[in-house]
């Protein structure tokens, strides 16, 4: 197989028309001794029908059972509409918007996700995506460091484990100082949050739903940082909370960052995700990643186009906001279709999800697990298992990703995060819990 | 055309959920969203409004996309057929290792794919794009002098890089200092080697240059770095135009980036998903990111436990369907058939050169790698480069990349990649001479295309001065 | 747009299969070809070649398509991605009962869906498309008269029938009898009773009218011809006015088809494939095609012992995905889902008709069910429904049927469907009106229309006095 | 979920321009005594993900094994850009083009079809599709008719026992007289079809490569079919085999007509299917079904439009070529995809299919099953076995589709007609004949 039309006289001709004999010759500026005489050490190629036959053997090692686990990824349901309208050439093959007049398309898409976000978070502005959550609270720091000129963050320790650890690779290289609080009861206190706060603290930093998935007093929280006069990052993993749950800025943050993942995107071994960042107005200028704007064309036709670009690293190099280029920008084209098939049916979905989980939890009691916090939570929570490696390798064996064992809180030992989406049934829930039955013994 | 905003009304929209019963009573109310402020629309008009938004794109389905340093080339419908499968798409990452071994041994696999071809000894496919590779580099760069103990603060990069560089640099702390380019297009030696001091780190260098020229003194260059006990990094964005043909490592680097989504063929979505791969040689394989994908016998294993590591730098694993559908490339093509590609790439941009030259100026005249650049001089009555790309899109082309890189004034850095044909290429030299034709004829028309499209010039000033960055009713 | 052969080239292609050795030596080389003459083109080019004509397309997703007598609904999306399910789209036919009685349920659930929707009482779903269900159903009206010992060789079809009904009565040897409509759009009652004589085996009505009328005088209708011992067929095209008002068997119809790539929202992919199930009551259904899906306990069987059967007339068992289609989307809808259908779409015809007839010549003035026709009389300047169908087209909108039927000059059959918003009905009404306006003033602009689009006018007359039907080098 | 996107807002105002007041005025013309007042017994709703759930799991109760059964439907690969290209909307939800100006996509692409077709049969036209290979023969059989004035018909018994089926359902409804012959060694004999013919006879009608996957000598029945001055339909129902097989044209053939699904269009348990008719430029003006001519437009462009339409129903009603209206269209446009892929790589898959049926026949007869015809054959072939419903219900049970029992013909008690196709690798064939041992007792 090749992608490669042209044929040998063409290459022949067009060797010719460049006045040399050989190929090679179009080389011979790489010095001598490291042109590669051998072929590369590469598997013989497949035939297109080969090579998705080796795929889908290896597609059939994955799981394929059910799912009852978040921390950062949910499996939600993409309608058709949405696979099918994405995958339209026209926006899978064209790259960053550069040229306007050919790509109104994805530029009126993003511009209604900056809309949506911002309406969502309670936010004045959206960026058009980041990486993935965990980068996005990073560069989220990074902003507010350059907004407040100061470098130490009071972070809950309620923060998804995986984001936790991006960001501190991330302040370790850009010199930030983290300080997190513990968490006994699975939610951050505002008082221990304020022993943190000195005068060279920039923000707070808490995600809500917390990574156990309860639900934080953001407003708690929020008075607490205007308190000392710093700023207040909201981290959102599970988008979909925000259909019942209210906007981050409604409760007093400064900036609201996540993942998106939710809104019509697939889990994907983790990846592609849609990071987002969200902010008040005052951080407009310095918000990372692109931002596209309302104009028109030279015939007064609303049009779009990214804008406000000397924030980015094309234009101001090393003094850009960021180095981010290439974004998320497919994903959140499919997120904007998602929340418009969605609409306001979206705050159905949630509470969907909040009820399902709800049952979740409650039957899992019953069959031997353990509860662990009292808090109100959206769609995950958090269960002491017996032995929580053997409980995930059960469940595994048959099939199902069964949660997420909490390896790295003192205290959450054996203690297991699970996770209930529109995508399951009482039915899929019942048949689980069976199953998680046999494991604790309360089903022989 | 208006946005989905323009087209809600109260109850067109009926969700597909299951829900039935919305009552929450274990949430506090203070916790709980009022009104819930999305557009109210019905799936037929979501189908019709984005069908519509999709006929005012261009992407490389529609034609020819020669915009430099993005390797716009075709994007083959197997990788997305792949990328699709149930047992990829709905994979969630936290599957049991036992559970996610097709995906593993695919990251593994491509790893290795990508070793083979740059002579690196191990890839992270953690990083989520181009620049995001670059800093995780930067990242590495800097543990790695943390853990000799060598304090280093300095990182050179040639004033022809592309934006990404400084500013990942940037990010990390480091000083920058640029490195001038000689006027054949490589880089300035002499200046070079006055800039190397104890206290530069690295060197960053995009190879080919985003000149689209190979620098002959590559060798002399990562020699002169290497004594000086510098790293030499890889800026690989350019890697389509050398596969088959040297290998980075070789070149003398250190370590590099690889952008899945120009040299292996997966689409950039107009805005990403992106992967941006890093390949390091054994001596920095310590610093790579946790979580990394071992072989152990033949299960395939993420490995978390590596003291030396930067840490993660991704929620998890990177890209994966990205990586995935670079791993279908590969697999597709085989080794001749990667060797092909960047045989006919450079190809390709040697004849489009060739045929361009003779009418148009071409600052610096080599034999290309897989892109070169032209600008606008000479091209009469005031007619620019900004010009020319916005007519090209009359004639059905996508424009070339434009006013970069920045050390040539009025650049069009021209990539067609190997994925066009003769017709195509000889298409589009057509079209660049029926423009400058145009711009002696009727430069109005030139000046204030493009004039056929469904959008005439679209006003960017305007857009900054007084920014609407949301719809509001 | 050039066509696929202007782009081959040798060696372009690289097919995909696993072919190497193409050594055959036990099939004589005198039945073995010498040259395959198949353009040779790169995925590239076809990818490029098939995404550029889709442009020169207009379908639902693109806008509105009031073609009268075609129910060009939305084609829901979740539609499609259940056909393409695996275990649906790679199904064989040849599947042992047992492995196939997933797609034997869907077939046996839209039988009985069908039949709560029409009053029959048995349906088959052989028939590949309308014109094939009409022809499923003369034959079975020729076999009933056979079974029964009568020799009746006349079916009566009203003058505003559609082509396909005198088309598919020919076929089997019947002679047929134009039964004129009255100036009220319903069947000229005298006139039909003149018509009926022991000879008149059938009468074939389409109901609605393919006038978008309703006969008030069905049930006479329905009488006369039971009196005299003749069926009664009912052509469902326009089955998406009645559902959940009123039953076609209730109308007095003794069998009918129905097109489920109208009425169920099967896209029409550009001429098919379609569907046109065959329903008829009781006593008739003993004639049904084998073999029919039948129930036995928990199981579901194909049953092909059926004596007094015309016989098979697919394949196999008919366009079973376009039958799953229609099964999803009438899950999706519900019993009140689906009445919701025909309301609106009749409210969304009367709508139009209601704005339109104020300047348009509206020939027949009752209340219309799902469609209605206008005509050209009184549009100034020699403008006629052809100039006016293709100026809709500069417009955006797709053209309503024309000159059909027959029996209204200058036809214009507009059928709106459910699936448009009020803002769309609204639109093609301003642009009917300015098309108006335009006759007045610049008729030949009207004249020329198409203006704006890619083709212009398109010569059909010398299409058919020299014939080119295929391309030669 | 409803598609229907009116608020109740616009209904009512709606009804209030048309002057009523309910929507059951509307409906006034109905007359009252059946006017429907309870509601449609239908299911409840479903939500979209509901729908999927259960259209779920209704596909898995379909077989999802392997398929070693062809006989008049084949399982091969369709390449991932024919699913792509053929399932843009444009396309898609196009309805047949009568309107040219905005179908110049479908009338190019039906314009290539047919080129194709006339190529690969070596005949001088082809129309744009039937609904199946068995109505393409009928209606090609009434076209002989029409064009010899004649209707007897000389059939071989080797044709596809369902094309049969349904030749004889038109046959009698459309008073053509069907004659069969023997076909013992399943082969035509030319002597056997000269017997039947007499002088009403219009055409014989032999199917290559025939029912039972063996070649059939075209030439020879051609020159019979001459020396009685009476017409050659040839029926093709894999049409690849015209990969490495003459074209029938070339063989004598005067009406070449069958089934393309084999060409980028799944078995979809049986349809939609791509019948297709093709014949000499005598039959031009008597072609069934649409036919697309170029032309050009007012500014003189290369265009294409439906012609020759005097032919059809919509203008010359009962005196039409045929009835048929909307047809396969968008199979045609998946196979004219289909073949710009494969090209003249179309050999080398149809000569691999021979390959891996020659191997498929090989291993079974190895494996105990007993050969019954000696002829040559194309991807298929008939084998004996001890008790074939037995047979078919242990290989059915280990979840493959293993190929087709041949009930209704003399002599052929027990037998199976297997498939192979590119789709099955020799590992692939060498599991199922494993699997058809155990059955034989070759393997215990
Ligand atoms: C030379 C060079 N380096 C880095 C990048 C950044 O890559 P990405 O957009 O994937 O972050 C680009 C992308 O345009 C590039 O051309
Ligand atoms: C009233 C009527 N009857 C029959 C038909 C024929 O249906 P089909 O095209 O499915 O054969 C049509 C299609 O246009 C129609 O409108």
């Amino acid at each position: 197989m090749s992608y490669i039309p042209l044929t040998d006289e063409d290459a022949r001709k067009m060797l010719a028309a460049v006045g040399k004999s050989t190929v090679d010759e179009l080389f011979s500026d790489i010095p001598g001794q490291i042109r590669l005489s051998e072929r590369l050490s590469l598997p013989e190629p497949l035939s297109q029908l080969q090579t998705e036959r080796r795929a889908n053997q290896l597609a059939s090692l994955n799981a394929s059972g059910q799912v009852f686990a978040g921390g950062g990824v949910y499996d939600h349901y993409v309608p058709a509409a949405v696979d099918y309208l994405s995958s339209r050439s026209e926006f899978l093959t064209a790259y960053t918007p550069y040229q306007p007049e050919v790509s109104q398309g994805t530029l009126t898409a993003i511009f209604e996700f900056q809309t949506m976000m911002c309406s969502l978070t309670s936010m004045d502005v959206s960026n058009a995506s980041m990486y993935d959550g965990a980068t996005a609270l990073a560069e989220s720091a990074l902003m507010a460091r350059a907004h407040t000129g100061k470098s130490r963050f009071a972070v809950s320790g309620t923060l998804n484990i995986n984001y936790r650890h991006v960001l501190e690779t991330y302040a370790s290289a850009a010199g930030l100082e983290l300080v997190f609080t513990h968490c006994e009861d699975g939610i951050t206190s505002p008082a221990d949050i304020e022993d943190i706060i000195d005068s060279n603290t920039a923000a707070i930093i808490v995600q809500n739903p917390n990574f156990f998935g309860s639900i934080e007093d953001l407003s708690a929280l929020s008075a607490s940082a205007k308190k000392h006069g710093v700023l207040m990052i909201t981290v959102v993993a599970e988008a979909v909370s925000l259909g019942i749950l209210k906007g981050p800025g409604e409760c007093g943050a400064d900036i609201v960052c996540g993942e998106a993942q939710s809104f019509g995107n697939y889990p994907a071994f983790g990846g592609p995700l849609l990071g987002f960042v969200a902010a008040t107005k005052e951080f407009t200028r310095k918000m990372p990643g692109r931002l596209v704007g309302r104009t028109s064309d030279a015939d007064g036709r609303e049009s779009y186009v990214l804008t406000l670009q000397t924030r980015e690293q094309h234009i101001r190099r090393e003094h850009a906001t960021s180095n981010i280029c290439s974004n998320e920008g497919h994903l959140a084209l499919r997120a904007v279709m998602y929340l418009s098939m969605a609409g306001p049916g979206l705050a159905e979905t949630a509470a969907l999800n909040h009820n399902l989980a709800v049952y979740l939890k409650e039957s899992l009691i019953k069959a031997g697990l353990v509860e662990v916090f009292k808090a109100p939570f959206f769609n995950e929570f958090v269960l002491r298992t017996e032995d929580s490696s053997s409980f995930i390798r059960r469940l595994s064996e048959k099939g199902y990703v069964p949660g997420i064992e909490l390896r790295d809180f003192e205290g959450l030992e054996n203690c297991v995060l699970f996770c209930a989406t529109e995508k399951l049934t009482k039915e899929d829930i019942d048949r689980f819990v069976h199953e998680a039955g046999r494991v604790t013994g309360r089903v022989k | 055309m208006s946005t989905i905003f323009d087209l809600s009304g109260k109850g067109k929209n009926k969700y597909y959920a299951d829900a039935k019963a919305v009552k929450i009573d274990d949430i506090p109310q203070a916790c709980l969203r009022g009104r819930l402020n999305l557009p109210e629309v019905n799936e037929t008009e979501v189908v019709r409004h984005y069908t519509g938004l999709s006929h005012l794109n261009f992407g490389v389905d529609t034609g020819m996309y020669p915009l430099g340093s993005c390797t716009m080339k075709h994007n083959p419908k197997l990788n997305e057929r792949i990328a699709a499968m149930p047992g990829f798409a709905g994979l969630h990452p936290a599957a049991d290792e036992g559970l996610s071994q097709g995906a593993l041994r695919v990251m593994h696999e491509l790893s290795g794919y990508l070793c083979a071809i740059t002579g690196m000894d191990a890839f992270t496919l953690q990083p989520a794009a181009g620049a995001h590779g670059e800093l995780t580099a930067v990242m590495m760069i800097k543990k790695y002098f943390e853990d000799t103990g060598e304090k280093r603060g300095t990182i050179l990069i040639p004033d022809s890089a592309h934006g990404t560089n400084p500013a990942s640099v940037a990010i990390c702390g480091f000083e920058i200092k640029s490195v001038p380019s000689s006027p054949d297009g490589d880089v300035d030696i002499d200046a070079l080697r006055g800039l190397i001091t104890p206290d530069v780190a690295a060197m960053m260098l995009t190879s080919p240059s985003t000149l689209g020229l190979f620098d002959r003194r590559i060798l002399e260059i990562a020699s002169l770095l290497h004594k000086n006990g510098s790293l030499f990094y890889c800026d690989g964005a350019n890697l389509n135009a050398v596969m088959g043909k040297a290998r980075v490592a070789d070149m003398g680097f250190d370590l590099m980036h690889i952008n899945l989504h120009k040299t292996f063929s997966t689409p950039h979505g107009g805005g990403g998903p992106g992967s941006g791969p890093v390949g390091v040689t054994e001596r920095l394989s310590k610093y790579l990111p946790v979580p990394t994908v071992e072989k152990e016998g033949n299960e395939y294993r993420l490995v978390s436990d590596r003291p030396k590591s930067i840490g993660r730098v991704h929620s998890f694993y990177g890209n994966f369907q990205v990586a995935l559908k670079a791993w279908t490339y590969i697999t597709v093509l085989g080794p001749d058939g990667i060797r092909d590609v960047s045989e006919k790439a450079v190809l390709n941009a040697n004849y489009l050169k060739e045929k361009l030259r003779t009418r148009y100026n071409l600052p610096i005249d080599r034999t290309c790698m897989h892109e070169f650049v032209l600008n606008d001089r000479n091209v009469p009555n005031g007619i620019t480069t900004n010009d020319i790309a916005k007519r090209l899109l009359d004639y059905g082309f996508h424009a070339p990349t434009v006013y970069f890189p920045l050390i040539i004034e009025g650049a069009m850095m021209i990539e067609p990649t190997e994925t066009e044909s003769l017709s195509s290429l000889d298409g589009f030299v057509d079209a660049m001479f029926a423009i400058l034709d145009e711009a002696e004829t009727e430069p109005e028309l030139v000046k204030s295309a493009p004039c056929s499209l469904k959008f005439r010039r679209v006003d960017a000033v305007t857009a900054a001065r007084k920014p609407v960055l949301k719809w509001e009713p």
